[in-house]
């Protein structure tokens, strides 16, 4: 492709630090990429594993999740039941072959404007560099529905 | 109908010329999970030899496990744009299922077609083809026998294969498979009838359509059903493997503004089968469910369509977590 | 080639009323005005809301009002509360008409007693004008409908148009502690109601729909009343996807409900298995 | 197995159960579960190596749960999940009375939770060596190289739910693949959707899990799902301790949490 | 299909500068369910409200998105314009497209594109709000006030004299804190002491405060309106029902060589002891760590002898009570560092180099010279001290950027209270810049230069070594280009920083509040919640947040008083419905929750309860989970653990949450 590609990345994060982090990012005008869409969640304990799975069969080629930073959760322990859901998470994408680089976790406090800034850009930049999130969109080749007869149809030929 | 002799080493010539004249053949393949699957296939090499019979019937040929009924897009009116995709179905060839398969098929035709017919089964089924093969070996969950047919039955079948040492004896029983035949009419010799008998598995016989015809009338209210239920995990695995099962439902996927209605597969073992909105359930049991299946394939599509829509292949008895046996249940509550 | 049952027309929400607690009666208008679209009292259609899926109800407006449809449901799953946020001139699916309507031809010259209850209602509804319609082609016309409340009373102005009207008798009630302080109608159970104001039987036809406990506890008075089971006519309301006989999810026993029924006379009823 | 009929027949005979879960063979010889009611019954009782079933599925059912008082023949799998089941508060309508058949082979009855966990403790089942196997091969390829294996064997998943309905632990009335308002898992059997099912299966039963095998054994299109949660278990107990199936008490790892859990994967 | 309206706000140029706010909107009105689009220069102004109101009546709007600034900002501003037109105010969302875009992103398509996406997600959302009612929760009238310096004092006096119950905690044996131990105090002169006391003393005798010195907040659960405390009570070895305080205890007691903090470490005490003379309350406990009973298990005893009321238990053990409180006052205070924080100066080694606490006790009547200034290392009266401003303060260096606000005034005093002491003696004082911003401050510094000749040296001091007897200050003049000065001194005074007590972090997190990178609490909000923290009902008096002088930490003590009695004004306060449910439906479902409980486990406020459910009959069918929706703060925490969705999030739901996704990557139109 010609032009370079401009990976879409969705950011699951808490209202308390990380959300507040990129409103102050934005306070404080401290640019970064265009490419992240953030989705505001009231802590990252709330965070359903299902719908990191929705966002990339949806199209996303990246997420990023971040909440608040160990001990400073404003519900406690929030964090700290995420954080072991994701290890988990992540470990069963691993072993499922899913592309897990493609998912960063991180702690951005409210004081952390800048981190978030960064953590934006890196995200973008190596996801980039991974390209286009297709696998997913692969896997929707149901042996016997029309789409794939097609498919079938041309390699035969 | 049409009687040929084909040898085995031209057997390999007459499928590639099927892939050659732009088909879709569909083979059995054996898998590292030593199942066999009906796969599209690309070479003969690939096809598989040795197996009783696959772990699921070739229905989701003609009958898909998901199928697009069309896609939908808002248009610029406020209204929708539909599309579906019936003249696009290509020419398929199912090579290799088994006589209880094809049998199946017959079912399945008489089942789409009748009153409603049903314009996706129909679009497939009219470009489908099925070459059929004899059963020379059977395992004790095949019960063919039982319900009006045999390792060697026509039923369904366009062409009909027989390995009889060293040759397939080649029944061709349609203009369809006149076609296939017409293909790479060179590699067959004419012959007159043969009798396949010998070449033949021979399933244990379990019980005949004749015996229990009367006895499944008044089957419903027998107080066998609990015990030949109580097994019943539940599952959809019995429906989805059978050649005959063609319950479905229907989904949309996507948004108010665009995707796509997708029919699949359902089963009338699964809890929520039956159930309302409301959380009524008309068939709340396991019970009571079993009992709707098996009374379908045995008693309800006889009276509805004269066809008894179980063809015996015994896949049910193969996949099921608890080995729940159809024929054993239909013993026990036709005694 | 057949024409291909999946497909749904177009309809335009033309009109929405909110007939009593989650209870809506939309009016559709077909967006293709070369739909000629026609059916009979007492079936259905798959009402379409895409991205969400279909749901079942009987088409709730007489076919002798043409030009536009109106079904009538109450918002429970997930289609129906999909449904209920719609807003007028929105667009839904429709497919249809499905099943076996109420033979009205074979009843003219007769009595028509309906007997109904709550969201019951709607599916007799379009009977009702069709019968009214056509007064003149029947005889008595008596209504027994009830509601849980005063407010779980559907089309409450065709009621009251009903009860006006001298050409038809309208048994209208609500359960006990149902009823507003201004309510003049009776208050009781319809079977109790129907017991009051006995039916009569002579050349006449019973049609009755509602929840299961209603059909129940009529049936023994209509008997009484010497009601023959095929002068008893019902509609049944299973779970349904396909509309056609295929699906499955219909089926009782042998029977499926959505190209046999849904209407049935209370004779066929009691041939099949407690499945509905 | 003489000794297992009789015990059976006395405990039905003295009404201590109702009812019996257990094994019998069916006409081709083949060990299927059997449900028995009667004392008379109970001469058809087997248990032996292909005994495999999870019997603890059946306490879910309503046909069973009626009868209030019962008795389970199990394996030690099978216990194992009874215990977990206990420690997620189920079952609690249920008197139960285990038979087993200890290593030695001789007949061992627990009548209490405390017994049987204490039988679970002193002979708790290690990971089969099959599976070991199998997760050790796949912990060994690429990446790419296990999504292809995942990719091809979803793809022959048909949704019949068969790994449902024998998980023990598969026990809501509600299944997420039910839910749908909002719909989270496709109802088709395209094979994201898969993916999706058996990402979220794995997930719920990530720490819950006993590895009876179950889902991966039956599964129509020989899918090894079981494979699934048997590594996310081996994971979680290296990362956070604990053994699913162990004890009253539960200790789910992702209920719970340690401040100084593992964060080496987060920026 | 509902009936969306979307308003996007120029926010001046805030957000138009770098967005497109005509094609957002324009874009924003072809979305399905938007029924009508609009955007304008100040949403948040009083006609762009208008516009709203006035939008929802006319077209018959279902819900709104607002695309304007951070939800933390204005959401409450157009919750309430929703409210006004006759909507739930919970059918209101916000897009952030200044933050999370305008701000951050270049004028470009793209960020056009990004703010589309953002409105259209939450156009996705807000289709799937449903109307929320506030919660009502009863409260607690009692306040607990950690802390006995001045602010928790102001506090504590404040509220009680408002008529509601306090609960004052001081981890020490006396409240009064730093400010008892100044001398006297900027810009008035007027003895510290003499000010604080009354208010002491009154705190004592209040019917409505209940202290608790000697002891420690343990932990805190709860939440608003009803908080749950447990207080230790340290064993203060005497007991104070039969105490008098008469002093012969601490007279007798042999152990007198401890360095006495009240002091600064400058004289000693005894291991029975009272801070200081004025203390509250007046009487003596025993330092367990220095007392011979203690450390040479059961020797000495004398006190236990001497007392004549037996009021000596060497048996009494720590105790913990547990209290229920509706507020939180933190008023928790400030450290300083020592002179052993500075390798320039030779960490502390050398007794003439102080800090301006041992500064203020030498200067006070009350102090170990009393109030005579002499240095510690011979006692001599110094002829010339040298006052180091910003000792620490805002030195990247030393990790402290801050500025300790408090230090150029009280350098100033001291150095004052020296001359005034000393009319010979010389004082030299060396800052960076002077600041002196409040009430007659500035005059106060004048007068130090003007009137009392301190000389005033623009400069930082690089060393001070001792020679012969004197210590060599050496800095820079950088007034007088950059000339290096050294000054021989007798006394060093450092105005070494103000940080964070040491234990501030775990207080803050028996608290749940949070607090910034020096440890000093954080605020609800810089600007318009400096009191409040994030934790409702948790407020901040004094240098706990930020290095405060005596005025501002009595204004922001009597503020947090304010926000507490506010508080206590009704017999119970509305919370957001942002709380979790256990869905419930009619038979024969109930609800789709089976009862696992293992939800229970992560709920942080112990929110999940347990309800039987049964049937006509009574017969038990199953347990099922419950919210308390009084005690559920709405993280969510249990909803993600749910694994077949019979929990879900008011405000947050699972339909919401997936609609956000869902609607954020379809693909984007035009």
């Amino acid at each position: 492709m010609a032009e370079t590609f401009e990976p879409k990345i969705v950011a699951f994060v808490c209202n308390w630090c990380t959300y507040a982090g990129a409103d102050l990012a934005g306070t404080s005008r401290t640019k970064y990429a265009t490419n992240v869409r953030i989705i505001r969640f009231p802590c990252t304990g709330r965070i359903d594993f299902m719908l990191l799975i929705k966002a990339f069969q949806n199209g996303a080629d990246g997420i990023i999740v971040s909440g608040c930073h160990p001990n400073d959760c404003h519900y406690t322990s929030g964090n700290f039941h995420a954080r072991r859901r994701w290890m988990v998470f992540k470990s069963l994408l691993d072993f499922m072959g899913f592309p897990t680089d493609r998912i960063t976790f991180s702690w951005v406090s409210a004081a952390e404007g800048k981190k978030w800034a960064d953590l934006v850009n890196e995200t973008t930049e190596s996801v980039r560099a991974l390209g286009p999130f297709t696998d997913y969109k692969n896997l929707d080749f149901t042996q016997f529905n029309q789409i794939d007869h097609e498919g079938i149809a041309e390699q035969s030929r | 109908m049409e009687l040929k002799l084909i040898s085995t080493t031209d057997i390999a010539a007459f499928f590639d010329g099927l892939l050659k004249a732009g088909k879709v053949v569909v083979a059995p393949v054996l898998k590292q999970s030593g199942k066999v699957f009906f796969k599209p296939v690309q070479s003969f090499a690939e096809v598989a030899t040795e197996y009783i019979q696959t772990t699921f019937s070739a229905k989701e040929v003609v009958f898909p496990k998901v199928e697009e009924l069309f896609t939908y897009k808002h248009n610029e009116e406020g209204g929708l744009d539909f599309n579906d995709y019936l003249d696009r179905i290509p020419e398929t060839v199912i090579w290799g299922l088994r006589p209880c398969d094809a049998a199946g098929f017959d079912y399945l035709n008489v089942f789409f077609l009748q009153e409603h017919p049903d314009a996706y089964f129909k679009a497939r089924y009219d470009k489908t083809t099925l070459v059929t093969m004899s059963c020379s070996t059977c395992d004790e969950s095949c019960f063919c026998t039982s319900v009006d047919s045999h390792p060697g039955d026509t039923k369904g079948s366009d062409v009909l294969l027989t390995a009889m040492d060293g040759k397939y004896y080649v029944e061709v029983m349609t203009e369809k498979g006149s076609s296939l035949i017409n293909n790479n009419l060179e590699l067959f010799t004419s012959t007159e009838t043969l009798s396949k008998e010998r070449f033949l598995a021979k399933p244990a016989t379990r019980f005949s359509m004749e015996e229990i015809k009367d006895r499944i009338q008044n089957a419903y209210d027998s107080v066998e059903w609990k015990q030949a239920s109580m097994g019943c995990y539940s599952c959809g695995a019995c429906a989805f493997a059978c050649p005959t099962c063609t319950c479905f439902d229907i989904q949309d996927e996507g948004t108010q503004d665009h995707g796509k209605r997708v029919r699949c597969w359902d089963a009338c073992a699964l809890s929520q089968f039956t159930k309302h909105a409301s959380g009524h359930n008309p068939r709340k049991t396991q019970t009571e469910r079993r009992r709707q299946r098996l009374m379908h394939k045995f008693k309800y599509s006889v009276e509805n369509l004269g066809i008894v829509s179980c063809v015996g292949c015994g896949r049910c008895i193969r996949v099921c977590p608890s080995h729940l046996n159809i024929f054993e249940n239909i013993l026990s509550v036709t005694k | 080639m057949d024409t291909n049952q999946y497909i749904p027309y177009q309809v335009r929400i033309a009109d929405i009323i909110d007939e009593a607690p989650l209870v809506r009666t939309y009016k559709l208008e077909f967006t293709d005005p070369s739909a000629n679209f026609t059916f009979k009292a007492g079936q259905f259609a798959e009402y379409g809301v895409f991205g969400e899926g279909e749901s079942t109800f009987c088409i709730a407006s007489s076919p002798t009002r043409e030009g536009y449809i109106e079904c009538t449901f109450r918002s429970s799953g997930r289609v129906t509360k999909a449904l209920a946020n719609c807003e007028i001139n929105d667009i839904i699916g429709l497919r249809g008409p499905f099943g076996r309507p109420f033979p009205i031809e074979e009843w003219y010259g007769k009595d028509i007693v309906f007997i109904t209850g709550g969201i019951g209602l709607p599916p007799l509804r379009c009977v009702i004008w069709n019968v009214l319609d056509q007064r003149s082609t029947f005889g008595k016309v008596s209504i027994y409908y009830g509601a849980r409340t005063v407010a779980d009373l559907v089309y409450k102005e065709e009621l009251d148009e009903w009860k006006r009207r001298d050409d038809v008798n309208l048994f209208l009630t609500v359960d006990p502690g149902g009823e507003t302080k201004d309510w003049k109608d009776n208050v009781g159970f319809v079977p109790t109601i129907i017991e009051q104001n006995l039916p009569s039987s002579k050349n006449a036809i019973a049609i009755v729909a509602g929840p299961p406990i209603l059909i129940k506890m009529s049936m023994p008075i209509l008997a009484k009343c010497g009601f023959a089971n095929d002068k008893i006519f019902t509609t049944l309301e299973n779970r349904m996807k396909c509309g056609v006989g295929k699906c499955g999810h219909c089926t009782v026993g042998k029977t499926y409900v959505c190209k046999d029924g849904p209407v049935f006379t209370y004779e066929e009823v009691l041939l099949m298995p407690q499945e509905y | 197995m003489k000794e297992l009929q009789n015990k059976a027949a006395e405990l039905l005979e003295n009404g201590t159960i109702n009812l019996l879960i257990g094994f019998c063979e069916d006409g081709s010889k083949r060990a299927v579960p059997c449900f028995i009611e009667t004392a008379a019954e109970a001469n058809t009782l087997v248990f032996n190596q292909d005994c495999k079933n999870n019997l603890s599925v059946y306490l879910h059912k309503k046909e069973v749960k009626d009868a209030v008082k019962i008795g389970l023949v199990a394996n030690v799998a099978t216990l194992r999940s009874v215990l977990q089941l206990l420690s997620e508060n189920q079952l609690w309508s249920l008197t139960l009375t285990y038979l087993t058949v200890n290593g030695a082979g001789e007949l061992v009855v627990l009548s209490s939770a405390e017994e049987l966990e204490g039988y679970v403790q002193a002979n708790f089942p290690t990971c089969r060596p099959e599976d070991q196997e199998m997760l050790d091969k796949l912990n060994a390829m690429s990446r790419e190289e296990r999504w292809a294996f995942w990719k091809d064997q979803l793809s022959e998943c048909v949704k019949c739910y068969a790994c449902r309905a024998v998980c023990p632990m598969c026990y809501c009335t509600v299944c997420t693949t039910e839910c749908n308002q909002p719909q989270w898992i496709k109802t088709s059997a395209e094979t994201s959707g898969n993916f999706e099912y058996h990402t979220m299966r794995a997930m719920h039963l990530a720490g819950r899990c006993i590895n009876c095998g179950e889902c991966g054994r039956i599964c129509p299109a020989g899918i090894p799902v079981h494979l699934l949660t048997a590594q996310m278990n081996q994971e979680i107990e290296q990362e956070f301790g604990g053994k699913t199936g162990w004890s009253l008490k539960g200790g789910y790892a992702l209920n719970s949490f340690k401040p100084g859990d593992k964060e080496n994967f987060i920026k | 299909m509902a009936r969306i309206g979307v308003f996007i706000c120029h926010c001046g140029e805030n957000i138009s500068a770098t967005v497109d706010v005509e094609k957002v909107a324009r874009l924003a009105s072809k979305l399905s369910g938007v029924a009508f689009s609009v955007d304008y220069k100040y949403m948040c102004s009083d006609p762009g409200q208008t516009l709203i109101v006035d939008a929802i009546r006319k077209h018959k709007l279902t819900g709104i998105v607002v695309g304007a600034c951070s939800p933390r900002m204005h959401e409450g501003t157009f919750r309430k314009a929703a409210e006004k037109a006759g909507i739930n105010p919970y059918f209101c969302e916000m897009a952030n497209i200044r933050e999370h875009c305008s701000w951050v992103h270049p004028k470009s398509d793209e960020t056009t594109q990004k703010a589309l996406d953002i409105v259209r997600t939450m156009v996705e959302k807000v289709k799937n709000d449903t109307a929320l009612f506030p919660i009502k929760v009863p409260v607690t009238k009692t306040a607990l006030v950690i802390g006995g310096g001045i602010a928790g004092i102001q506090a504590a006096l404040d509220i009680a004299n408002a008529g509601h119950q306090v609960i004052l905690v001081e981890k020490t044996p006396s409240i009064g804190g730093h400010m008892s131990q100044l001398s006297e105090t900027f810009p008035t002169l007027d003895c510290s002491q003499c000010i604080l006391t009354p208010r002491m003393v009154e705190v004592a005798q209040h019917p409505n405060i209940t202290l608790h010195t000697f002891a420690e907040v343990e932990n805190v659960t709860g939440f608003i309106g009803n908080f749950d405390v447990n207080i230790r009570l340290k064993a203060k070895s005497v007991d104070f029902s039969k105490c008098t305080g008469c002093g012969s205890c601490w007279q007798k007691c042999p152990s007198k060589k401890i360095p006495d903090e009240f002091n600064a470490g400058m004289s000693f005490r005894t291991a029975i002891y009272t801070p200081f003379p004025q203390a509250v309350p007046n009487k003596p406990v025993i330092d367990r760590a220095n007392c011979t009973w203690f450390t040479k298990d059961g020797k000495c005893g004398v006190c236990a002898k001497i007392c004549p009321m037996g009021a000596i238990d060497y048996t009494i053990q720590d105790e913990i009570i547990n209290v229920k409180v509706g507020a939180i006052v933190t008023a928790t205070g400030f450290d300083i560092k020592h002179s052993d924080f500075f390798p320039e100066y030779g960490y502390g080694k050398h007794p003439d180099i102080i800090d301006g606490l041992q500064f203020e006790r030498l200067a006070s009547a009350s102090g170990p010279t009393g109030g005579e200034i002499r240095r510690p290392s011979d006692g001599k009266v110094p002829e010339t001290v040298v006052f180091l401003a910003c000792a620490g303060s805002r030195d990247k260096a030393k990790g402290i950027e801050y500025c300790s606000k408090i230090c150029c005034m009280y350098t100033a005093k001291h150095a004052m209270l020296y001359k005034h002491k000393n009319h010979h003696g010389k004082a030299y004082v060396f800052y960076m810049d002077i600041r002196s911003a409040g009430k007659s401050y500035d005059e106060f510094v004048r007068r130090a230069i003007e009137e009392d000749d301190v000389n005033y040296i623009r400069g930082r001091v690089s060393k001070i070594y001792e020679k012969n007897g004197k210590l060599m200050v050496v800095g820079v003049d950088t007034l007088l280009n950059a000339k290096p000065v050294t000054i021989e001194a007798d006394l060093v005074v450092l105005a070494t920083a103000v940080v964070a007590n040491e234990d501030a972090e775990s207080v803050a997190q028996k608290l749940h509040i949070s607090y910034d990178k020096h440890k000093f609490f954080a605020e609800a909000h810089p600007k318009l919640k400096p009191v409040e923290t994030n934790t409702a009902g948790i407020t901040l008096a004094g240098a706990c947040q930020s290095a405060k002088d005596i005025p501002e930490t009595v204004a922001q003590a009597s503020a947090a008083a304010a926000k507490t009695i506010i508080l206590f004004s009704g017999s119970e306060l509305t919370r957001e419905p942002v709380v979790a449910t256990v869905n419930r439906s009619a038979a024969p479902v109930y609800t789709t929750c089976t009862g696992c409980f293992l939800c229970q486990e992560v709920c942080p406020y112990q929110a999940i309860e347990r309800e039987e459910i049964r049937d006509r009959a009574g017969n038990l069918l199953m347990n099922a989970a419950r919210v308390n929706a009084g005690l559920c703060q709405g993280c969510g925490t249990c909803v993600a653990m749910c694994r077949n969705k019979s929990i879900d999030l008011q405000g947050f739901s699972n339909q919401q949450m997936l609609s956000e996704v869902m609607g954020l990557l379809n693909e984007p139109f035009e």
